[in-house]
């Protein structure tokens, strides 16, 4: 009696499962449909946590990609023309040694909390992200002081000369927001608050899940027919989920898919897979301040066994190109002229007797952060091709703060042979990699081929400087930098990385823009059958 | 003379019980295909440089233009992204785990047992503290203090065992423990005591050896559970790091092209559930073999 | 038996005192400097010096332990590195999550394990008993991220019948009003009658907890097979039938009651395991949970985030423990 | 006439590794509707085995019943099925006792429930009636508070009482044969007494038939009409119990008698000697009562409360009680392997208490122990030779081959061939392994030997073999031995003096031959007269205490028998009485042994009929 009844509560419960199951296919299909009463929803499947803080002045992370559709910067920077355009700002000059900027703001438009942009909003707005000192404040560093000149008009006077068009487009720590929230604390954004001019407006948010917006009504634009009412941004950890998202239509537009993935939905008719250039590349750092790595020719010799085109080719599936130099295509600064190392295993044997460094035992540590497939398999190819030169390879997979702590270590035998890190810009401007990556430092912060050169330094502080009122000349000085580089080897650009979005074919108007990396501007964005 | 007849005399016993012991496995088909499997593994392992077909694959070769080929003659288990053969990296990989599973459960062995035998024994405060300590260890999820300790330390296949034999440890203190703790109302020990034998010859000559069964049976259901929580921690990429062919890692590092090159998931998958079953039921078959209680019948 | 439970409690806050302070100590020799962390990568010196004053990391080792009990008793946890919010907020809103996922497998556990084992049990050496041990070890010995791997496969994307993973559906999260109660949004969704919801949350929770179930019905099935078998082996039992009592009346009843107490050490057990068995497959399901949370704390080196979680997950064990123990000690065998 | 109960031709084999030998091959068995059916046997000789094959609960396999029949008022019970003896045999016909009161009693249900439960499977009764019922039966079994006792759970009962609702519960279902299969094994002798003559009675109330299946042959002599021998799976030996005990036919069965009636040694040849070895002076040992988690303060189990005694060179000293009456704890307390509470132990003019770590150790070499259970007491892992080494590892050191040398040696000396060194344990039988345990406690030349119960578990044969030989070693290596025994023939047998406790206290001590002959104290009295032997007819002629030995945590203030005395006076009830010689050499605790008393001894000798049923 007592056990039959157990059994019929399994089947009982097998049953009600079976039953859910069933409906669930069926409200699957009505997903599918779109009727038209229905809110368009674009979904963007990201690869981790849409957010870490929703503060716009503190945000130094993915997040961008939720605040750039909330928030607005003075300007935006278009990678195709290389030039930097209006957005929040009409127009804008500045003064002939580029200390003082002139910003003319837009009229009319609206916050979402109902108070209108004005010259004071953006000051206080900047003001709050240099005060707060958190984050990529540090792009403001050269602003002495911000002035309004009247409702419209604006001037930053600069303690020396910057680029700041090009770093009020920055994709962090340049966003406007309302003068009425300025005075909150991170907890009261964090909350899922936030006044923006963006087209979009938070709904909801979630924690390390999700983030649902919808639009701002009165977006100074204003709104055509088909764009989306709704967006959500989730984080899907799992490439093969976000592959399986997009396949099924579930999802509109996705990114950072493994490279097979990639290769997989390129045979997909349903889905637009976009190769766009992104200003994030690899760069292998050798610790010069340590033997042999101290020795030039070693360098060479390392910078010759690289399989570059394997790299690039198998690892990367071509979804990247080999570096000239430092700077990724699509930045000013970038040169093809530029002498590109080649694999060469003789060139690289030739090298390593010319070194006269004894092999015996040689073993270098590798370091790069953990977690990441393409670093790690470029470390396996060059590993298998270092022990043809005799030498060993310790691969040390880590996380990024365990890799930065040992990059730091006070004692340079302490630290690792090799490293590998990506790099992207905060604001469009090659300076990015040669101040922090090339220039000496005091403290070691990114400089991890620990380089002090005084010429470098001198030339890179020169085209700095030159940056705001003539970028030519100081395009000149950067390329020559990174000859320099290259021919002492202090550091091997690897690959400049492209970015492959995949969207559903009904996903349109999207534009791949690589100074704001991972952003999609879903206001550009509309469905098309 | 002497030793020969040491020799001779002392094994028949031991070959008697090996006799119902073989009787008992004979029996239990399960276990006995287990054990088959089981000394196969090692075997494996053993010779793993030995008999892959491409050695070199393990770590000194990589053609990316072979890479996720399908399951074919050449390869049996297919190729990985950088144009490895799976079916070396797999047979080698049971090297890694075996090798992990015996010295991570023999160091929480080598902590554990002592510590069970001494609190067992002496009991009092020392019994107290012993235990409590146990306690604390017990009460972190054992996968959570292996994260804690590799997050600290950094992960490696060494800091890994160092993990699972800190989160394994307690429970043979506990099982040794009680089994101690019945151990010592037998009137050897007694006698022992009357004799004036000393404390530590009553733990370790006594004790310890009297445990040997029931800990064996524990520490083989054991290699199951650590060879999967060695393989969890390479998923989390907290274990083993590249180019070690660990099964873990291999699936984790699978998981990107697990819709194009099912071969590359399948197979380690395959080997784990494989080689933590066969551990399993034969954890399962010892104690019943083992077990006085199901000796009975 | 008030008294025995009271023991019981100091003895747990002993054990977690214990538990908090290793987890302290573990933070403390992780090799990165946590104001630093708290600044950010381009910080200055002053900022940074800075940060470890108002962290309190200026202070002697045992004063900063000090303190963080004392935080710890009032629920502070402290603050994330990487985000900078408490950490208790942080933990509560990933909890519920995972707690839910826990809570559903565990059922599954229960209804499905305890009734195999003891029909293992009950024909022992049968084909039925043969079917369902190697199934339960079967089922213990599959590494759950691989099969949640396959899951997703063969449900979402060849039969399309289940979702892929997360809680909930786009659609759904856009349309409607999540209602927000405990956070474990199938009772929430039921409580408020929102049926939609409620259905769709549960789609999403079947393969994560077949998924994480999987182990402790192996676990709980082997478990309960072996208690039954050994209290078939008493004598009582003989006894029992030599007083002609009926075998459904012997196993249901006078066998199934002696085995309460390991049956009870197995499910808190599993309860346990299934917590940690969520950190494995969280990540491919895409569930917003503990697990994810961790995960994303261990790569960050977020080491108050690491010890929130930790310090949570051992209260969840001590407290399984302690009810195990109670369970127990309902045995009137047990003298208290 | 029909018969009644018979078993034919049975035989029933057990699978093992080693194959399937036969475990039980029983001609003929018959039973007469209304008998004691006695069947003797040792352990393995299968009668479990036929007892559970009646109830067709044998486990097959391993069990194989290859051929014969249990035939039960004419009808073949092996070729039933298991549904119809579940219903209509076990329980309402034949129902069974078994051994352990303890495991046989499911422990997390209460008593009630589980009598209820039986009643309301075998009869149509409802849930009231059933209870009803239940109480009755517990009432009827002679257990005082029935309702109280319906409510409680088995471990908050004694032994005895449990075996009483055991038998309450056999009999509530109406069944008309019993089997009790050693029903008072582990039960006190004065307990096992009582439960005895309670069942007696039952069946004459109930008209049952019972069939008693016991190790003990004065056991079954005294409780039985016939009796069968079982030896070795086969009935060699049956009849009625006077025609089997006073003419053997088997040379088994002829030897089990003899051993059971053994005399005592011829003790004239020892020496007296006035030299002290032992002397005990107010010793106490009292246990704290351990809650789990506290220490409760001041509650304690007072094993050993204030003992004195004085034991001479060469001489053998019996301790006789029942279990719990603290002689183990004497001993051990005696040897300092528990922490004394109180009082003084010197041995060989050395206070063992006061003596430094090292000098223990030198004392102790003097001091050796036989234990109880040879199975138990020698280490499974370990060679024969590793463990008769052991004493000599620690006092000694010798180089291999001298040790291997005097290993040989100490073998021979207990008759075990050289080559036992190398053996296991497990290899020898109880008898051996207690010689390898005795060639152990020899090693060292003690001067003292404690046999705590040494042939206990040990088969009935075997036994004098052992004793001889204890005799013969003490003679021969001049030991004085302290021999714990619940057995009185066995300390009979050995000892010089005897000393009787109760409840951590002497009662009675003196020279063995006195106390037997004339025992002063009114327990034992009880105790001599409740043990079966072969020369009693009938359980009638046992003696009986009543209630069940208090607990020793509140030990009853006065004379600690006075809850169970059938003699108690109102002054045992405040005082402690004090040994008094009351002969030559021959103490007693009681206040009844004044002068005036002592002239009317026979009173107390025949305590049984002035014993009033308390229940």
């Amino acid at each position: 009696m007592r056990n039959s009844r157990i059994l019929s509560m399994v089947l009982v419960f097998s049953l009600i499962l079976t039953l859910l199951v069933g409906c669930g296919t069926k409200s699957g299909d009505a997903n599918g449909g779109g009727e038209d009463s229905k809110p368009k929803i674009a979904y963007y499947a990201y690869n981790t946590e849409p957010y870490i803080d929703l503060d716009p002045s503190v945000e130094y992370s993915n997040g961008i990609i939720t605040l750039h559709n909330i928030y607005e910067t003075l300007t935006r920077y278009d990678d195709e023309t290389q030039k930097v355009e209006p957005l929040l700002a009409e127009s804008w000059e500045a003064n002939e040694d580029g200390t003082k900027w002139t910003f003319k703001i837009r009229q009319d438009v609206k916050f979402h909390d109902g108070a209108l942009l004005n010259a004071e909003a953006v000051k206080k707005s900047i003001d709050r992200t240099i005060e707060m000192n958190m984050g990529a404040a540090y792009i403001w560093d050269a602003v002495k002081e911000i002035k309004v000149v009247d409702e419209y008009t604006l001037e930053f006077h600069l303690k020396y000369s910057a680029p700041i068009d090009l770093i009020a487009s920055a994709a962090y720590a340049a966003f406007i927001m309302s003068p009425n929230v300025v005075d909150k604390d991170s907890g009261w954004f964090n909350e899922g608050n936030e006044a923006g001019t963006g087209p979009y407006m938070i709904q909801k948010v979630t924690k390390g899940e999700r983030v649902i917006l919808t639009r701002f009504d009165e977006y100074w634009k204003g709104w055509k027919e088909n764009q989306y009412d709704r967006v959500v941004i989730k984080k899907i950890g799992e490439s093969t989920s976000r592959r399986q998202l997009i396949e099924k239509g579930d999802a509109q537009i996705t990114a950072s898919l493994s490279t097979s993935d990639v290769n997989a939905l390129k045979e997909n008719t349903n889905v637009n897979v976009i190769e766009a250039p992104s200003w994030k590349n690899v760069i292998g750092f050798f610790n010069t301040e340590k033997a042999p790595l101290d020795n030039e020719d070693f360098r060479k010799a390392l910078s010759y066994a690289f399989p570059y085109e394997d790299v690039v080719e198998n690892v990367r599936e071509n979804q990247a190109l080999q570096s000239y130099g430092l700077i990724p295509p699509g930045l000013w600064g970038h040169d093809e002229t530029l002498h590109q190392y080649k694999f060469d295993l003789d060139k690289a044997k030739e090298y390593l007797d010319k070194s006269g460094v004894k092999l015996d035992e040689l073993s270098l540590i590798l370091t790069f952060t953990s977690g990441n497939e393409d670093h790690r398999n470029s470390a396996q190819l060059y590993q298998v091709n270092l022990r043809k030169l005799g030498i060993d390879l310790d691969i040390r997979e880590m996380n990024w703060d365990n890799v930065w702590e040992k990059s730091k270590s006070k004692n340079p035998q302490d630290r690792q042979d090799i490293l590998f890190m990506y790099w992207w810009p905060d604001f469009p401007s090659p300076i990015s990699w040669l101040m922090s990556l090339v220039h000496s430092e005091e403290a070691i912060l990114f400089n991890l081929s620990y380089i002090k050169d005084e010429k470098l330094d001198q030339m890179i502080k020169e085209g700095d400087q030159l940056s705001a009122t003539d970028r030519d000349k100081a395009e000149e000085l950067f390329v020559q930098v990174q000859k320099e580089i290259l021919e002492r080897a202090y550091q091997m650009p690897i690959y400049d990385d492209k970015t492959v979005w995949v969207t559903t074919k009904n996903f349109k108007g999207f534009k791949s823009n690589p100074s704001y990396e991972g952003v999609v501007f879903f206001y550009d964005t509309y469905y098309e059958e | 003379m002497l030793s020969k007849l040491v020799s001779i005399e002392t094994l028949k016993p031991k070959l008697k019980e090996m006799r119902f012991l073989l009787y008992l496995l004979q029996k239990n088909k399960l276990t006995k295909l287990a054990l088959y499997v089981a000394v196969g593994l090692f075997l494996v392992a053993l010779l793993a440089p030995f008999i892959v077909p491409y050695a070199s694959h393990i770590r000194d070769e990589a053609n990316p233009s072979n890479k996720l080929l399908p399951p074919s003659k050449e390869f049996f288990f297919g190729t990985d992204e950088l144009g490895r053969d799976v079916f070396s990296r797999v047979l080698y990989g049971t090297r890694i785990s075996l090798n992990t599973a015996v010295l991570s459960v023999g160091l929480a062995l080598l902590i554990g047992v002592p510590l069970g035998a001494i609190a067992g024994t002496i009991g009092g405060w020392i019994d107290e503290v012993i235990m409590r300590i146990t306690d604390i260890f017990l009460s972190f999820p054992p996968l959570l203090l292996a994260i804690a300790i590799v997050s600290v330390m950094g992960p490696s296949l060494q800091n890994t065992m160092l993990a699972i034999a800190l989160s394994w440890w307690p429970w043979y203190t506990r099982l040794v423990r009680g089994q101690a703790i019945s151990l010592k109302e037998r009137k050897f020990i007694q006698a022992a005591e009357a004799i004036g034998t000393s404390s530590y010859k009553i733990i370790f000559g006594h004790i310890v050896p009297n445990t040997i069964s029931p800990v064996i049976v524990q520490a083989s259901m054991d290699m199951g559970g650590v060879i999967l929580t060695i393989a969890s921690l390479s998923f989390l990429g907290l274990g083993a790091k590249a180019p070690t062919p660990e099964w873990g890692l291999m699936i984790s590092t699978s998981r990107n092209y697990f819709l194009n090159a099912w071969w590359y998931s399948v197979f380690p998958g395959l080997a784990i559930f494989v080689t933590v079953l066969v551990f399993n039921l034969l954890g399962d078959g010892f104690r019943e073999i083992l077990d006085p209680k199901t000796r009975k019948n | 038996m008030g008294s025995y439970i009271r023991k019981r409690l100091i003895l747990g806050l002993i054990v977690l005192l214990g538990v908090v302070t290793i987890t302290f100590t573990i933070a403390r020799v992780i090799p990165s400097d946590p104001a630093a962390k708290w600044v950010g990568p381009r910080a200055t010196q002053e900022q940074i010096q800075e940060a470890r004053i108002e962290l309190g990391l200026d202070k002697p080792l045992i004063v900063q332990f000090g303190v963080y009990l004392q935080n710890l008793i009032k629920g502070d946890l402290g603050y994330s590195l990487r985000t900078h919010q408490p950490v208790s907020k942080e933990l509560a809103a990933f909890i519920p999550a995972t707690l839910e996922l826990v809570l559903l497998s565990f059922l599954f556990a229960v209804i499905i394990g305890v009734p195999l084992g003891i029909y293992s049990a009950k024909k022992k050496d049968r084909l039925l008993d043969h079917i369902s041990r190697l199934f339960s070890i079967g089922a213990v010995s599959l590494p759950t991220f691989w099969v949640a791997l396959f899951f997703q496969l063969i449900f979402y994307s060849r039969l399309g019948i289940l979702p892929l993973g997360g809680r909930l559906s786009t659609e759904i999260t856009v349309m409607f009003d999540i209602p927000e109660i405990t956070g474990m949004i199938l009772f929430d969704s039921a409580v408020t009658g929102q049926w939609e919801i409620f259905k769709d949350a549960l789609m999403h929770m079947v393969l994560p907890c077949i998924t994480i179930a999987l182990y402790p019905i192996g676990l709980v099935a082997r478990m309960t097979r072996s208690a039954l078998l050994e209290v078939l082996n008493e004598d009582y039992i003989t006894a029992a039938r030599s007083y002609g009592l009926k075998e459904n009346k012997v196993l249901w009843s006078y066998a199934l009651k002696n085995t309460l107490g390991p049956t009870a050490i197995v499910l808190t057990l599993s309860l346990g395991y299934t917590l940690v068995n969520t950190f494995l497959v969280e990540a491919i399901y895409s569930w917003p949970g503990l697990g994810n949370y961790v995960a994303t704390a261990v790569v960050t080196l977020d080491y108050p985030a690491i010890m929130g979680a930790t310090i949570f997950s051992a209260i969840c064990y001590v407290t399984l423990n302690i009810v195990a123990d109670i369970i127990i000690a309902l045995d009137p065998r047990v003298r208290l | 006439m029909k018969t009644y109960f018979e078993v034919k031709n049975l035989k029933i084999n057990n699978q093992t590794f080693e194959g399937v030998p036969t475990v039980l091959d029983i001609d003929h068995i018959e039973i007469q509707r209304g008998k004691t059916y006695g069947i003797v046997g040792e352990s393995g000789s299968g009668k479990t085995v036929l007892a559970l094959s009646i109830l067709g609960l044998l486990q097959c396999p391993p069990g194989e019943i290859e051929s014969g029949e249990i035939v039960f008022e004419g009808e073949n019970l092996l070729k039933t099925s298991n549904r119809y003896m579940e219903q209509s045999i076990r329980g309402k016909k034949i129902a069974m006792i078994f051994q352990d009161p303890m495991s046989t009693l499911n422990p997390v249900f209460t008593v009630g429930y589980q009598i209820i439960q039986v009643i309301r499977k075998n009869q149509r009764l409802s849930e009231k009636g059933a209870y009803k019922k239940a109480v009755e039966m517990i009432k009827t079994v002679k257990l005082p508070d029935a309702e109280d006792i319906m409510k409680k759970y088995p471990h908050q009962l004694s032994g005895g009482q449990r075996q009483r609702v055991i038998i309450a519960m056999a009999l509530a279902c109406g069944a008309e044969l019993i089997i009790a299969d050693e029903p008072t094994r582990n039960l006190d002798v004065t307990i096992q007494a009582s439960i005895l003559k309670t069942l007696k009675e039952l069946q004459k109330k109930f008209h049952v038939t019972i069939l008693f299946i016991a190790n003990n042959l004065s056991l079954v002599s005294t409780f039985c009409d016939e009796l069968a021998i079982l030896y070795k799976g086969k009935i060699i030996e049956h009849g009625r119990v006077r025609d089997v005990l006073r003419n053997p036919q088997h040379d088994y069965t002829k030897l089990l008698i003899r051993s059971i009636t053994k005399d005592t040694l011829s003790k004239d040849k020892r020496k007296e000697s006035k030299e002290v070895l032992l002397e005990v002076k107010e010793l106490k040992k009292y246990f704290p009562v351990k809650k789990k988690f506290s220490k409760k303060e001041g509650v304690w189990v007072k094993a050993v409360d204030e003992v004195d005694l004085t034991i001479h060179k060469g001489e053998v000293v019996g301790i006789v009680g029942e279990s719990g009456c603290g002689k183990s704890t004497l001993v051990n307390t005696i040897l300092n392997l528990h922490q004394p509470t109180g009082g003084q132990v010197i041995f060989d003019g050395n206070n063992m208490f006061t003596l430094k770590k090292n000098e223990l150790r030198k004392v102790r070499k003097d001091i050796q122990i036989v234990f109880q259970d040879p199975y138990w007491s020698l280490n499974p892992r370990w060679l024969v030779k590793d463990i008769v080494a052991e004493p000599i590892k620690v006092h000694r050191n010798l180089d291999e081959k001298s040790l291997l040398k005097r290993i040989e040696e100490l073998l021979e000396m207990v008759g075990l061939p050289k080559e036992a060194a190398f053996k296991y344990p497990h290899e020898f039988s109880g008898g051996q392994r207690q010689r390898i345990a005795i060639a152990r406690s020899l090693a060292v030349n003690p001067k003292l030997v404690v046999l705590d119960e040494p042939t206990s578990s040990i088969d009935v044969l075997s036994q004098a073999q052992i004793l001889d030989l204890l005799d013969d070693l003490r003679e021969r290596l001049e030991l004085t031995n302290i021999l714990i025994s619940h057995d009185l023939s066995v300390v009979n047998y050995m000892s010089d003096r005897i000393i009787i406790m109760y409840l951590g206290k002497i009662v009675e001590y003196g020279r063995s031959v006195e106390v037997f002959k004339n025992p002063l104290h009114p327990y034992t009295q009880a105790l001599f007269n409740s043990i079966p032997d072969i020369e009693k007819e009938g359980v009638e002629s046992l003696a009986t205490i009543e209630g069940n030995v208090p607990s020793a945590i509140n030990p009853p203030l006065g004379c600690r028998f006075h809850t169970r005395c059938p003699k108690v006076m109102e002054i045992c009830k405040e005082q402690l009485p004090e040994m008094k010689c009351i002969e030559n050499d021959h103490y007693a605790a009681c206040f009844l042994l004044t002068k005036e008393e002592l002239g009317k001894k026979e009173v107390y000798l025949d305590i049984n009929k002035s014993h009033k049923d308390k229940s």
